[in-house]
């Protein structure tokens, strides 16, 4: 199997498509780790659902602040220009067309834009936190994903069969090993890593990648 | 008029069995942990209350809190949009077993239900959950070319919310990301009952700085060191103190 | 014609319906007069649309701060208490049912509560302000008028023949002869003042005015 | 990230023919003379804009702010729920002459309408207007055995107005009632212009203080002694000033 990037490195890899500037809301998780790859001189300014706008980076272990976490529970902090707000103004920014990005984690993504990233069907316990509105109102709904799941089988796919998040919705797909477009129901093809051929990629894919125009190398650093 | 109440005991008295309750908070940033504590002690020592709805982004973390009102079975049904948590498992072995019921909403139609009871919009039209399961028997309509779902207000008899100061006419502040949904259920309870940390006079908040104004508070009991239900959490707690 | 109540008389006896503590919005022109005569011990908190609670009374001439005015465009103060609030804010609690009293003017009100106060035909600008919304929401919405218009014709009728306000919003009329609740679409007589006969109120009144229990006198002093 | 403009007439610069124009304002509280004088000084200079849909409360007072741009015939239509002032004629005149269109809507349902533009709600339902001539031709629906009007999102695209304190981000406070709409219509323009009395760095506002946060607003323009309305009219002046 050809070496695929690391989940770093897929963020690192989505975090270069964020200009100066823009309003992004990162999900719980992975996602999380966009914020750490900033290109130099650009600032991007984090949302999280639960009420801050600009906020910083984890405090020292030992010096958190339980009333200031983001949508994970995890700790954060203010920096100049932080502001807190209530869940419905939250929410308002988030349905409102507000954000420039929200980034996702998903189970599947259709080629229409559906995603998949809630639920993996009736057993258990169901949550769903800001997802599904998270996948509406923001500029650009990207999603960060292993190419395929654990077992081999298509993320990436004709039509989910997992519980949707939301119809249409996805705009752009940063998997370990391409990078892809939903563009007019259909994934275009924009960047593969240069060890994987296109015959490769497509057997691993579960609707037909079209080329739009030309395919770059997918060059990620080790981060 | 002064809204204070003397204790925590006196404040969540009126709440009867059945009753439907807007907790704030989201995780335990903003839980109002002694109010919840002291609806439990209430329970302990006379059944009562008992068959709630409780309305909380979540449904509990540990052995306090939501998680504790849960483990003693005074809720028969939660509406929240993440039943999970560091540590779920009461909630988690109750849904399981069938003990208890859920409401599952995302949390931005939560949030907005809540703000549409305290604005009397009976209901509204989202973009979330169009084509979801959650969505499922809802009315769809279709808007400038695009589909949305109507939902409808969320109400309650009593909110029980935690905030920072409070004056005797109810007017609060809260504490950094512990705002979350506190502000929106103290306006969509039939009465909010908020626990404070620091109680002033009026005019001891700068009128531009009032997040909730006193129209939306009915009862503000003075807590002055408010535990943290993380810090509960990570220093392993029950409420009630059980020996180990 | 029977002497009557003056528009602060009328006024001062709507003071003596409101409970300390009561949350209330008075309209604009003649029903602003109400906050004078709070009685003794009493004391309500004032709304405005505009966005402020329990804001205190005029200012000296020439003390004015025209950004702390009230829905009549009227100077106000704070007092200690008051909050600020945006427009959104200000009428969830109007709508939302969390003032006590709406207290408000009247072209015409009927038997069933329907009220007209905003428009009198289709001439001129029309212009509503929060008069819709303020009819909706409050626990008690209650009238202040003239029992009749300076033509002499009734002001309490069947049915409304002005543009209508609010559909069977009417809890309460004050006027200047008699104090009138709206009870299942019906006027039931309150309160009435000494020197005036109940044919008499009846001729002037468009509707029939139903008794049930005392009818009270209504006594007010010189204001 | 520095969100300041320069100067006022770059600020207003990129608004044009035809655009939808929110202005904050009730009356003369937290009217952005400023900027509609700008505005103004633009359209006499160049002609441009014209054809404006003008959402506010009102419908101006007098001849300054919004009076003045109606008075110069930028104005198509107005919506706004009170187009009366101590000193209506601009309006009057031009919309009894059939020169100006009139969108008239109930206050509350104004702001509501906005806010619901800036939150993503394309429609929801209020009590307000039920039953009466404002509400012909809207669909209605029962909840509850309450009647209701539907009403849609209203959304600009430019939102004018006036703050108090913003910083480089784009963050605002407002001072006393001035508030009123401005904080809506941030969240409802395409293109939200602050003029404020004061510019502090990222960090100048306490983060709990925020009113509007930044997300919201695109532009900040520094007006250190802002004209009120009301002492322009009361002072009878004009703009532009003409000869008595």
């Amino acid at each position: 199997m050809t070496t695929r990037l690391s989940n770093a490195q897929i963020a690192w890899r989505a975090a270069q498509d964020i200009a100066d500037g823009a309003y992004v809301n990162l999900g719980i998780g992975f996602p999380e780790m966009v914020a750490r790859f900033q290109p130099e001189g650009r600032q991007a300014v984090f949302h999280t659902e639960n009420g801050i706008l600009g906020f910083g980076e984890a405090p020292q272990p030992g010096e958190e602040d339980w009333d200031l976490i983001n949508a994970g529970k995890k700790a954060v902090t203010i920096k100049p220009g932080t502001a807190f707000f209530h869940h419905a103004d939250s929410f308002a920014m988030v349905r409102g067309g507000h954000l420039d990005v929200a980034i996702l984690g998903a189970y599947q993504v259709a080629q229409n834009g559906d995603l998949a990233n809630w639920s993996t069907g009736p057993k258990g316990v169901p949550a769903v936190g800001g997802a599904m509105d998270l996948v509406h109102g923001a500029k650009r709904v990207a999603v960060l994903t292993d190419h395929t799941t654990k077992d081999g089988k298509p993320k990436l796919v004709q039509q989910c069969t997992l519980p949707l998040t939301g119809v249409g919705c996805v705009t752009r797909i940063y998997t370990s090993l391409a990078v892809v477009d939903v563009e007019d129901g259909r994934f275009v093809l924009r960047e593969k890593l240069a060890a994987v051929s296109l015959d490769e990629l497509q057997s691993l894919t579960g609707a037909p990648l079209h080329i739009d125009g030309s395919v770059a190398d997918l060059t990620v650093p080790e981060v | 008029m002064d809204k204070r109440i003397a204790d925590l005991a006196e404040a969540v008295a009126g709440i009867p069995d059945n009753a439907t309750v807007m907790i704030g908070g989201f995780g335990g940033s903003g839980a109002p942990i002694e109010l919840i504590h002291a609806l439990i002690d209430r329970y302990l020592a006379t059944g009562s209350p008992k068959n709630l709805t409780v309305i909380n982004n979540n449904a509990g973390n540990g052995h306090v809190g939501i998680a504790a009102m849960i483990e003693q079975g005074m809720v028969a049904k939660m509406v929240c949009s993440f039943p999970r948590s560091a540590d779920p498992r009461v909630f988690t072995e109750k849904y399981l077993a069938g003990e208890i019921a859920l409401e599952l909403v995302p949390q931005g139609t939560l949030a907005e239900r809540i703000r549409a009871g305290g604005a009397g919009i009976p209901a509204f039209y989202t973009p979330t959950g169009f084509g979801t399961d959650l969505a499922k028997g809802k009315p769809v309509a279709e808007f400038d070319g695009r589909s949305y779902v109507q939902e409808r207000w969320l109400r309650a008899d009593f909110a029980l919310i935690k905030a920072e100061i409070g004056d005797h006419l109810g007017n609060l502040t809260y504490r950094m990301a512990a705002r979350n949904f506190a502000p929106l259920m103290a306006t969509a309870a039939t009465r909010t009952i908020a626990q404070v940390s620091q109680v002033v006079e009026p005019g001891g908040i700068d009128p531009e700085a009032v997040v909730t104004p006193g129209i939306f508070v009915d009862a503000v009991v003075s807590v002055p060191h408010p535990a943290q239900e993380e810090d509960l959490n990570r220093a392993k707690v029950t409420h009630p103190e059980v020996a180990a």
